[in-house]
């Protein structure tokens, strides 16, 4: 239970390094330094690994769900159905010659995008995916998620400002007040959800889900809150007004080509993975498996990522069948609406606690 | 006298008795109820005179003509209640040809009347905003005057092939 | 007679549109089709349904959930590429000059037997697949084929010589039957006889042949009077052959020829 | 918003728009002009490039003034061919306006069931135009050929098909909370306001006011055939999307009906008279003076149709010679653009492309 990718790769690299003896610096007096650095790299390289080969699957899942969606077939060239056309993309997009704007600021262009992407990115080193399974191990998982979650209007901000274009700009504005506004009943649906397990820790919450059922049950409100908010959080039809491609010309990215475009899509998707994630870890039971088959930690991660693709799936049929609001009409949705079922979400959640959930005891009528 | 139409017998006398100098009835064609040619000074006031008592509501086109002596401004205009046209002309010539606008009368004869401006050069007099609209700002001709010669094809070709 | 009636739409919100109306309406009818388009998308896969035989790939293409409408069929009237028929051209230029893109330009070709004769060449490049040209070919050598594959990387690939034309109307493609008659009451070559020359350009140049030069008697010169130099005779048009091309009055030195009503 | 290229010069408040300055001419390429200089049947080739969504009707337009100037008509058949083709034509437009402005306002999905049934539509113009597009059908005189054996029961087929599609359409959008909030109430333009600016087409109907040129001023044989106008009592950009749903409702309605005709009665479909010079060979170039040898008819030539966008109007002189000495187009696309700072002002710049796309702007059309 305490093991987690990042011990076990500490302690394999500790052991190459010993196995090599004098060879390298492993052994001198930075020994312990230069193990833990190697560590950290390696598991970075794993996240990113895992993070890129989800979000390459996770774009050829909604080309092709969309497709069928709008009765068409998707991808269908490159790999076997389209499979390898996301690499095909991604690598059109990385022989790009990157090259800022003339007016732009060079530092905040080339930073917003990176930061957006490895920020969003940095949250993965942190959820745990499977029983026993995770990056590492924080007892304040959940909260080190969000709080990483919640960076990513400042790059986006930060890119736009400096792209120097008033579509970028108004595109930067418009996301981080939506984001702001998103946050709030975000956070409180989360709220919930601890104050029923009383813990940050995702694996906590994911044990007593599969001890007592999933919080989708007795918290709907909050799951749909949560979904919605999430919907407005990553940036997807209906809330995709930040890149409102017939107002704004791209929104925020307009200004980006080649890799740095690819930046700003792969945080994008990144930032769809962790909120699926997010969704299934709260309310929908984690990798926790009927049958008692908890145990087996693959078993668990691929339970875990087909929940995941459902949830995303729900994503691609909401973009596929609303249009997009307007910017006061998500700002009054995200602060008349959400805020108060939100609350109300709450109080319903002490409630359940005060009535000692999941052992409830009605009041007496 | 031409043929009158049914539904225009109350206005062209009207018209006529209202502006006597003005107003020639000229031979219907079969497409108008009336074809009319106003002077250019009264063009306003007739229109006018037929929004208001004729009920021609609605400023379908205002073109024109250049008939290389002279040039021809044409306003068609509709009727709801008469579910007909009425053409009114006037000539104008050829050197500096001024025109009273309609655009106080009907706001829907403003880009009719600064494209006619445009493709012929005829001034509408008292136009709020009388710039070029298909052509760009700072063109040199009115195109679709007849002194506008446009290039035989073969002309082009042999230019785009030395571009 | 007909019944028009003025219909003002009422509005359209069911009474229950307040509840199910935020999201549930359109999902459920995207997700209906996403159902339907599991089996049958409507995408025709250009590039390799059109490797299919004609017949086949019509009946393999079906809309989604629907009756087999047939999408996607190419039916024989389309206007593609030209198919010229070299061997009953006969290099009238009609075609050339009804084109108002001028994509036609008569070259000569040969025929085989040391002569050769002007057929067209057509470049794609500005060709508007009007289908006046095949309109105005009085012999039907000059059609319109289902082909519509000219794509192509270089610009000189556009441009398809009368043999390159020869080959597609060798080809299989279906022959667009598309043809205008000529009108009953269709003007004539006629003649203003005081300006003719008798010069036999316009007989030369006839690609039908029917223009046949034939003898006028010299009038006696009066006294005083200096007669015209010429040669004393006259075109005489033969109009049921006449495709009226007009090749005769574009070579006419004189202007005396024109179009005009039979008298 | 998507068809076409066109400058919008808006100075806002915050959000807010307080002043609208459109700019077009930069899809002009001189129809007019060179109309002048093309022989009568030729210019048939230029209407179809004038609006590239609704050729053919623009097709007629043309051929009916040509027709007027020079004195002939057509024969029946071609008559009820033409109709047949308008009604589809505005079928195939407002399929194509439904697909862009959902597109428009965020979601894609309608656009490709729009793009998918707009293509059968082309599919049963290519199989008696023999063009998707650029249909050059339309002759002085009549239509170039008749419709193929075959093609009714075709025709039928997709009306069919599109009689359950029409349906989905308004599914998607009429219990869609989030488009009924992306479009009532905005972009608002009150009747006396349309007639003042000169509005026209589905814009002017969803404002109440009853005027279709098909039934006020009829052309070719419409006076024969039954439909509805559709009319609607809130001028905003719902309303104008019921007009139009509506509209899709009648001219299925009305194809139908000369599919029936058709079917009864076969006939010729270019009138016997036509004078050759209208298409076919003129004098060579610098030879004039044949021209006037032939006494060629002189004379105006006006008509006014409804096309899927609103009222279009041409208007052609023919003085005696091989080509049009003017021919003038009015566009309905036109006027309304002009208009544009009218409905846009006081609406919010996220509102801009849903109201100019419920406008339906197709700016080849008002450019030309």
């Amino acid at each position: 239970m305490t093991a987690t990718i990042y011990s076990v790769v500490n302690a394999l690299v500790v052991l190459l390094l010993n196995l090599l003896g004098p060879y390298v610096p492993g052994s001198g007096p930075y020994g312990p330094f230069v193990a833990t650095w190697l560590s950290y790299l390696v598991v970075g390289g794993i996240v990113l690994a895992f993070s890129m080969v989800n979000v390459l699957v996770f774009i050829w899942w909604e080309r092709k769900l969309l497709g069928r969606f709008m009765d068409r077939r998707g991808a269908m060239h490159v790999g076997y159905a389209g499979l390898l056309q996301n690499l095909a993309d991604g690598l059109k997009l990385f022989r790009k010659q990157p090259f800022a704007p003339k007016d732009a600021d060079e530092m905040g262009y080339y930073f917003g995008p990176t930061a957006y992407l490895v920020f969003s990115m940095a949250i993965l080193g942190f959820l745990p995916i499977s029983f026993g399974v995770s990056g590492g191990l924080v007892p304040l998982s959940l909260l080190v998620a969000l709080a990483l979650f919640s960076f990513a209007p400042l790059f986006i901000f930060i890119a736009s400002w400096s792209s120097n274009n008033k579509y970028s700009l108004i595109g930067g504005m418009r996301t981080a007040a939506q984001l702001v506004a998103y946050e709030i009943p975000l956070l409180l649906a989360v709220v919930a959800v601890v104050a029923l397990t009383g813990s940050f820790d995702i694996n906590t919450i994911v044990g007593d889900q599969a001890s007592y059922g999933w919080f989708a049950l007795p918290l709907l409100l909050g799951l749909i809150i949560f979904f919605i908010a999430m919907l407005a959080e990553v940036e997807r039809i209906p809330f995709d007004l930040p890149e409102a491609e017939a107002e704004l010309v791209e929104g925020w990215s307009t200004e980006y080509g080649g890799m740095l475009f690819a930046f700003t899509m792969l945080g994008d998707y990144v930032r769809a993975l962790i909120g699926s994630y997010l969704i299934v870890l709260l309310f929908l039971g984690g990798w926790s498996m009927p049958w008692g088959l908890s145990n087996y930690p693959l078993a668990g991660l691929v339970f875990f990522q087909v929940k995941t693709y459902i949830v995303f799936a729900i994503f691609i049929w909401v973009r596929a069948s609303l249009p997009r609001v307007r910017t006061d009409q998500l700002l009054q949705i995200g602060w008349k609406r959400m805020l108060p079922l939100a609350m109300a979400n709450i109080i319903w959640a002490l409630a359940l606690v005060v009535w000692g959930y999941p052992n409830i005891h009605w009041p007496v009528m | 006298m031409p043929e009158e139409n049914p539904p225009l017998r109350p206005l062209i006398p009207g018209i006529t008795a209202q502006f006597p100098q003005d107003v020639t009835v000229l031979p219907r064609r079969k497409d108008m109820l009336a074809v009319l040619k106003v002077t250019p000074a009264r063009v306003a006031e007739v229109a006018k005179y037929l929004r208001d008592v004729g009920s021609f509501e609605h400023c379908a086109l205002v073109s024109g003509v250049d008939w290389v002596d002279h040039l021809e401004v044409l306003y068609h205009l509709w009727s709801d209640s008469l579910k007909g046209y009425i053409e009114l002309t006037v000539d104008l010539p050829s050197e500096d040809p001024h025109v009273p606008s309609v655009t106080e009368i009907w706001r829907g004869a403003n880009w009719h009347e600064r494209e006619t401006w445009d493709m012929l050069g005829v001034r509408f007099d008292g136009h709020p905003d009388l710039r070029r609209v298909l052509m760009p700002e700072g063109y040199q001709f009115h195109p679709l005057r007849k002194s506008f010669e446009l290039h035989e094809p073969e002309e082009l070709e042999v230019k785009a092939r030395h571009v | 007679m007909a019944q028009v009636h003025e219909k003002t739409i009422k509005r359209a919100d069911p009474p229950h549109a307040a509840v199910t109306g935020i999201v549930v309406y359109p999902m459920a009818t995207v997700a209906k089709q996403f159902v339907k388009s599991l089996w049958r998308p409507s995408t025709i896969l250009y590039p390799f349904g059109e490797r299919l035989e004609n017949e086949d790939f019509r009946k393999s293409v079906k809309v989604a959930s629907g009756a087999p409408i047939g999408v996607g069929e190419i039916w024989d009237n389309y206007r593609g590429v030209h198919a010229l028929n070299i061997k009953t051209c006969i290099s009238c230029n009609l075609c050339a000059f009804s084109c108002p893109d001028t994509c036609i330009e008569m070259v000569p070709v040969d025929t085989g037997s040391g002569k050769t004769k002007k057929c067209p060449e057509i470049d794609y490049g500005k060709c508007s697949f009007c289908g006046f040209c095949s309109d105005a070919c009085p012999e039907g050598c000059l059609t319109m084929t289902p082909g519509y594959t000219i794509t192509t990387n270089r610009r000189g690939n556009m441009v398809y010589s009368p043999e390159r034309l020869f080959e597609v109307y060798k080809g299989k493609l279906p022959q667009n039957p598309t043809s205008l008659a000529a009108p009953e009451n269709e003007d004539v070559i006629l003649l203003d006889q005081d300006l003719c020359i008798g010069c036999n350009a316009c007989s030369r140049d006839c690609p039908t042949k029917c223009i046949r030069m034939i003898d006028i008697p010299k009038p006696e010169a009066k006294a005083g009077e200096k007669l015209p130099k010429r040669i004393w005779k006259e075109p005489s048009v033969n109009d049921s052959e006449c495709v009226r091309c007009g090749t005769c009055i574009s070579v006419c030195p004189r202007e005396c020829l024109y179009w005009g009503a039979r008298k | 918003m998507t068809h076409g290229l066109w400058n919008l010069r808006i100075k806002v408040d915050g959000e807010l728009i307080v002043d609208a300055d459109p700019e077009i001419g930069y899809l002009h390429r001189g129809i007019e002009k060179i109309c002048e200089y093309r022989r009568y049947n030729e210019v048939v080739t230029l209407m179809d490039r004038t609006c590239y969504v609704a050729g053919i009707a623009w097709e007629q337009l043309y051929i009916m003034a040509a027709e007027g100037a020079l004195g002939l008509s057509p024969p029946a058949r071609a008559e009820y061919i033409r109709v047949l083709s308008q009604e589809l034509q505005r079928l195939s437009s407002h399929i194509m306006w439904y697909a862009a402005y959902v597109q428009d306002i965020g979601l894609m999905t309608p656009f490709l069931y729009g793009m998918r049934d707009r293509d059968l539509i082309l599919d049963l113009f290519q199989s008696y135009t023999g063009a998707r597009m650029t249909y050059e059908f339309m002759r002085v005189g009549g239509v170039r050929n008749d419709v193929p054996v075959g093609f009714t029961d075709r025709c039928r087929k997709v009306m069919d098909w599109l009689d359950q599609r029409i349906p989905e359409y308004e599914k998607v959008c009429d219990n869609s909370t989030i488009f009924l909030d992306r479009t009532k109430g905005i972009g608002i333009l009150k009747a006396k306001e349309c007639l003042n600016d000169g509005i026209t087409g589905p814009m002017l109907r969803a404002a109440g006011v009853a005027r279709d040129i098909r039934r006020d001023r009829p052309y070719s044989v419409y006076p024969e055939l039954d439909f509805d106008i559709a009319l609607y009592d809130e001028p905003d950009c719902y309303g104008r999307y019921r007009v139009r749903m509506e509209e899709m409702k009648q001219s299925v309605r009305i194809v139908r009906q000369v599919l029936d005709w058709l079917d009864r009665n076969p006939g010729p479909v270019l009138a016997e008279k036509v004078p050759r010079f209208v298409g076919t060979p003129s004098p060579p170039p610098g030879k004039e003076t044949y021209v006037e040898r032939r006494g060629y008819p002189k004379g105006r030539g006006f008509s006014s149709m409804e096309e899927p966008h609103g009222e279009a109007m041409a208007y052609i002189i023919n003085e005696g010679a091989e080509h049009p000495y003017r021919a003038k187009l009015r566009s309905p696309v036109f006027v309304n653009i002009a208009a544009s700072k009218d409905y846009l002002v006081g609406y919010r710049v996220s509102d801009i492309p849903a109201i100019m796309g419920s406008v339906d702007v197709c700016v080849g059309e008002s450019d030309r």
